[in-house]
């Protein structure tokens, strides 16, 4: 669908050049657009900040590997906040994130509405990311349903992170998507940062690993390092592989960082005692020879300045008109059932 | 009444595209805990977990396929209210992005000595979420109609159905078309037998498409003394009241106002400009109630045309609806306190 | 506290006869309850019927175990309404039971405003007993936090059914109680009837067994045959040992019978397909010698007699009165503080 | 506001035998996402599950043990309102056997562009709920006698801070008794440092027990033109246009309900005898919401005594508040809307 889309590697090969380059110019642009976003809080251009600095080792893969298209026979999305990077890796335009950031009306995910990272998007099944915490995995069961019904390859992909595999919603997702009377194909993924706000995982979760608690309900599960792309690249396939053809649930656990502590409300300054994916990836390019300092250097250069020239583009952009606020209470039409039809 | 919501769900997975009528014993042997849901082909048991089901409906509607999802007691609902304003705003918060298509049906209010948790109502809560439509019938030709609305309809619904009038039949001339005018002849053809029923096959009557529409109310009685506006189990004892009345001179106006959101304010304004008295009749808990709703609407916009107060007559806000049947008749209205409501109200003077 | 209450045995040793004929006992004093309480409804003297006939080999044992009393010091009970036999080993009039099931005024567990089987004693730490499904599992831990923090041997302990199990409530319980920073004495029971109303465990459940899920917390789990009191006795035992030494929580699944269906809405009539624990039991008393035919159907007789005498009595007793529909919304005292002393 | 909410804690839990302040980031390192709970020292942090957070406090609350448990943002209460009835049952379920002495605090409202899910209002659904008594401050030293008198009744309680007021500083001579009147003075005493807490312990200043009585009002204006009742964030707004308004002639009393359940009808009732029109405001959704419960009572008592109809002005009926300044502005009362609200009502003609 997209030019993006990589071909097909076998889970156990070596990833080409060609993906590792890939990979790398999205992390940098995911981790640009973050930062970009995080600028604009500190001046004053959005009220609050929220995403996923630290995750784009794990989170462009799975981007890159999702079957984007719209309807079940395509992959469905129930995300959370710290998706950019699986957007961009997607398509999407980091420019459309600014316009969220600073609620403008051209905001293409909520015209204004929601918080930055609060994607929607059902021309790819991007259900509209909202900000309490879990309702996603229940929710997730009912598309998993839709496409187990329609055949053929399209999953249900559900992140979250981990203090929020504390919530009930997180059991019923696993309940109903292993139950023997019709299992469902769901990718559950957990992003373990190993915080919750400002609560260390540590005290809280008895489990060893999230991923162990599949296994009392038969799910396949791993946990994974969330920080090195090309793992996450290669489990992520491994595991889509799996539920794809299988057509039964599998749980995914990658460890991840958190760069920017939770969000703008505890500060978003750089933590410094968290691993850096983005450098230790380059340092392994740079080693490997597939990519010069310089490259790099200038990859990022040239993404800042867009999307610094877009900052001030979309400064201006219109706020939403207030008579707004009761528009699309009640769709007129069905929207997702007529755009089910496959293309 | 139960029959109409069977033969609405049959006509519902036969011609409208619904895939999935699901909810705790939805699915064979038992066919739901009214028997609502017997003999449907896309009838299945999901786990005991309502969150898991509300959340199911939420993604299959997001999936485009179109779903009647059932909360076995609307009691068990209150631990889904998060995900239910989270469908509510699915179109809205995605900008007009997404819809989901959904039905919540669930059996609402007193009536079978349900003691606490088989008698909850839920038309005050259902009506503080925005972006739901809701519906609730009071006799078995506004059920299928209503439900086969819900169903088509591009938006989150709720089909409150009042349990008390399950086993209520229509009245003369109100049936469905189609339906064999005799309970027993339906009884056979759509009930599933006693004992084993893993043979048993349905055999539906040819019912037609009929849609009650969202916000269309419906006068049952006319009258020119006071307006009466009610849904679901209280209807008919509203309608009953005022024929009763009727030989103390006393005419009541009542109206079902079956849609509660969108909901008839035109009908409900033509009556009270006529009439000048208006008593609201629900039985959820009195105190943040939806006929306060109608009443702070009524005095925003009816006030000069009043000749006495508004009234509200609800369920009295006690934390349940206590077993016995003493307990049970002094929390919601019954037909002595609906007749006696509607009495004071006629005498008041201005 | 009660003279009900057996001299403690070790886990493995065999169970005295004194014992075991007063677990034969109270088993069949539970079982004609229950069977009055299904007389009761069929004759119109209580609009619903549900309890728990068929799980008396694994209810009378716990209700014996049960340390009993106020506060922090003794248990606390968080049940679900299949417990009858608990309550009857624990000491419980069962004449209260009939009352409750034609909700008289003299109803000592809801003065006639609950269901049958829904007990609640706070004198013995017996929670109210609520209809909805698994609710006694969210606030089993806060009890136990407070026996924690007190000190002492007391534990929570919390009982439901087995489809229950799929409510995140489960889940909720077994992460609260396996924190790290402050693991809480929470004995967490399974009565598994492979039924939840007419839907069978085996479509709904991914899980091999239900203990398997306190596995990925590190919660100490078994699954035992609730049909047999002798192993009912010694691993409630062992399990409660376990709780109120470590201060730990621990799972126990116990397979049990459903006798009489769901409850009076499927009927209440005796299921033919479904072992008989007191029948087994019976079996195996006699062919050890250690009771005769004839003293059991005595017993049975005389408890029988007992009952009926009591229906008759209680049928009399006065309704509740309309008035008091508003009585006890709110306290006036701190009831639960004041009888927190220890004793 | 939350230096006082943080005091009232302590005293707490030094006098008044609480032993459990907890709920997501209650405790150390951050004590709470706005700071309410720093330094405390029974402050500890749950799990990110609201359901274990409303459970614990019951089991709590049964076992004795007096808690205060917080939900971050009461927009994700709402999983959670099976469980609050519970709570707000248990007394009456038991006739009177047990009762649950527990505290939910939890931020409420508008006002910090929130966005659609830390904006929620929370005083229709808690109005709504039989069992629990409710407190909503509007003023540094309410919040500290209020959280004071929740913490001691023998009942489960809400208390719904308005998170718009967190910053508010008291009014001169509204100081609670003992604490420093200067801030800066204040701050250095109880708010932690930045940086590494783990050696800071609060200074704390010797504040005296005071209680704001359940079901008591305060008349923070009087007039005889018009009563305008409020609560929370809404309230001094009231009381500025109204303070605006007499420049124009119009002199409104103004009313903080401040305890929502009971409430103080005897004073709404004085006040409106005397003025003939009431205003109600308050920021929850219009739909199904509690001012419309205070108007029916007023309609129901009062009809006779208006010289107009009584109005409310409240949130709109739209699933959530936006982002966007304009879009917030929008849909809960400001100001502007308020003042020319009071000015319309005072000037409708009998
Ligand atoms: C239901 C709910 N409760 C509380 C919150 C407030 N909150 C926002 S993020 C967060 C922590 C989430 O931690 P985790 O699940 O580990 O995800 P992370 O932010 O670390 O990626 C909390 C408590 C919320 N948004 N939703
Ligand atoms: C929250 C909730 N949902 C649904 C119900 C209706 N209901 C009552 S009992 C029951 C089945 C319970 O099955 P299980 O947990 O296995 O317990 P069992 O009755 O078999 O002992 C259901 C669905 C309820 N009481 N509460
Ligand atoms: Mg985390
Ligand atoms: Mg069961």
């Amino acid at each position: 669908m997209s030019s993006l889309r990589p071909v097909p590697t076998s889970p156990e090969a070596e990833l080409s050049p060609e993906l590792l380059v890939q990979l790398h110019e999205l992390m940098v642009k995911a981790r640009v657009l973050e930062e970009r976003l995080i600028q604009m809080y500190k001046q004053g251009d959005g009220y609050f900040w929220i995403g996923g600095p630290g995750e784009e080792a794990f989170n462009v893969p799975l981007g890159l590997l999702i079957e984007r298209g719209q309807g079940p026979q395509y992959d469905y999305c129930h995300f959370h906040y710290r998706n950019s990077g699986t957007l961009l890796a997607m398509g999407a335009d980091p420019v459309d994130a600014l316009r969220q950031m600073k609620n403008t009306a051209t905001d293409p995910y909520s015209g204004g509405r929601n918080f930055v990272g609060h994607y929607s998007k059902r021309e790819w099944n991007v259900v509209p990311v909202s900000s309490p915490i879990e309702v996603q995995y229940s929710m997730a069961p009912g598309t998993a349903l839709a496409q187990k019904r329609a055949g053929g390859r399209g999953i249900t992909i559900v992140t979250g992170g981990d203090a929020g595999t504390a919530e009930g919603d997180f059991a019923t997702c696993m309940i109903w998507s292993s139950r023997p009377a019709n299992p469902l194909p769901v990718l559950m993924i957990v992003t373990n940062n190993k915080w919750g706000i400002s609560t260390s995982w540590a005290g809280q979760h008895g489990e060893k690993r999230i991923a162990d608690r599949g296994k009392g309900f038969g799910i396949e599960s791993k946990t994974i390092d969330g920080n090195d792309p090309e793992i996450a690249y290669r489990e992520i396939k491994a595991a889509m592989e799996y539920v794809r053809t299988e057509r039964k649930p599998f749980l995914l656990e990658a460890l991840v960082s958190r760069l920017n502590g939770h969000s703008s409300a505890s500060g978003a300054n750089r933590a410094t005692d968290e691993a850096d994916c983005l450098q230790g990836f380059e340092r392994r390019m740079e080693e490997r020879g597939l990519l010069t300092r310089a490259r790099m250097d200038e990859l990022r250069a040239q993404y800042n300045t867009e999307l610094q020239a877009a900052h001030r583009r979309i400064k201006d952009e219109p706020q939403p008109d207030p008579a707004t606020i009761t528009d699309h209470i009640f769709s007129e039409k069905d929207l997702v059932s007529e755009g089910r039809g496959d293309k | 009444m139960v029959q109409a919501i069977r033969m609405a769900l049959h006509v519902a997975e036969e011609r409208h595209g619904v895939t999935d009528i699901f909810g705790e014993d939805v699915g064979a042997p038992l066919g739901g805990a009214f028997t609502a849901t017997q003999g449907l082909k896309t009838a299945w048991n999901s786990p005991l977990d309502e969150r898991g089901i509300v959340g199911a409906s939420i993604g299959l509607g997001l999936a485009g396929c179109r779903n009647v999802a059932e909360i076995q007691f609307c009691d068990y609902a209150f631990n889904t209210i998060d995900l239910l304003k989270l469908a509510g705003m699915m179109h809205w918060a995605s900008n007009g992005d997404w819809n989901c298509p959904m039905t919540i049906m669930t059996p609402v209010g007193s009536g079978i000595r349900g003691s606490i948790y088989h008698s909850h109502s839920f038309d005050a809560t259902a009506t503080h979420l925005p972006g739901f439509k809701i519906m609730m019938p009071s006799n078995p030709r506004d059920a299928y109609g209503m439900l086969l609305s819900c169903v088509v309809d591009p938006n989150p619904s709720f089909f409150l159905v009042p349990k008390a009038l399950l086993r209520v039949r229509a009245q003369p001339g109100e049936e469905i078309p189609g339906e064999p005018g005799d309970d027993k002849a339906l009884s056979k053809l759509i009930d599933a037998p006693l004992g084993d029923r893993s043979k048993w096959q349905p055999q539906w009557p040819d019912t037609p498409d009929l849609f009650v529409p969202f916000g269309e109310a419906r006068t049952v009685r006319q009258g020119n003394d006071l307006t009466v506006v009610s849904y679901g189990r209280t209807l008919p004892l509203c309608a009953k009241a005022a024929d009763e009345l009727s030989a103390e001179g006393i005419e009541a106006e009542v109206i079902d106002l079956r849609s509660l959101w969108p909901y008839d304010w035109e009908r409900i304004v033509e009556s009270v400009r006529r009439t000048g008295r208006v008593l609201y009749v629900n039985e959820d808990t009195e105190v943040t109630n939806f006929g306060e709703h109608l009443i702070r609407r009524t005095v925003e916009e009816l006030f000069y045309e009043l000749v006495a107060p508004p009234r509200l007559l609800a369920g009295k806000h006690v934390p349940g609806i206590g077993l016995a049947d003493s307990l049970e008749m002094a929390t919601v209205p019954q037909l002595p306190s609906i007749t006696e409501s509607i009495r004071a109200l006629a005498k008041t003077s201005a």
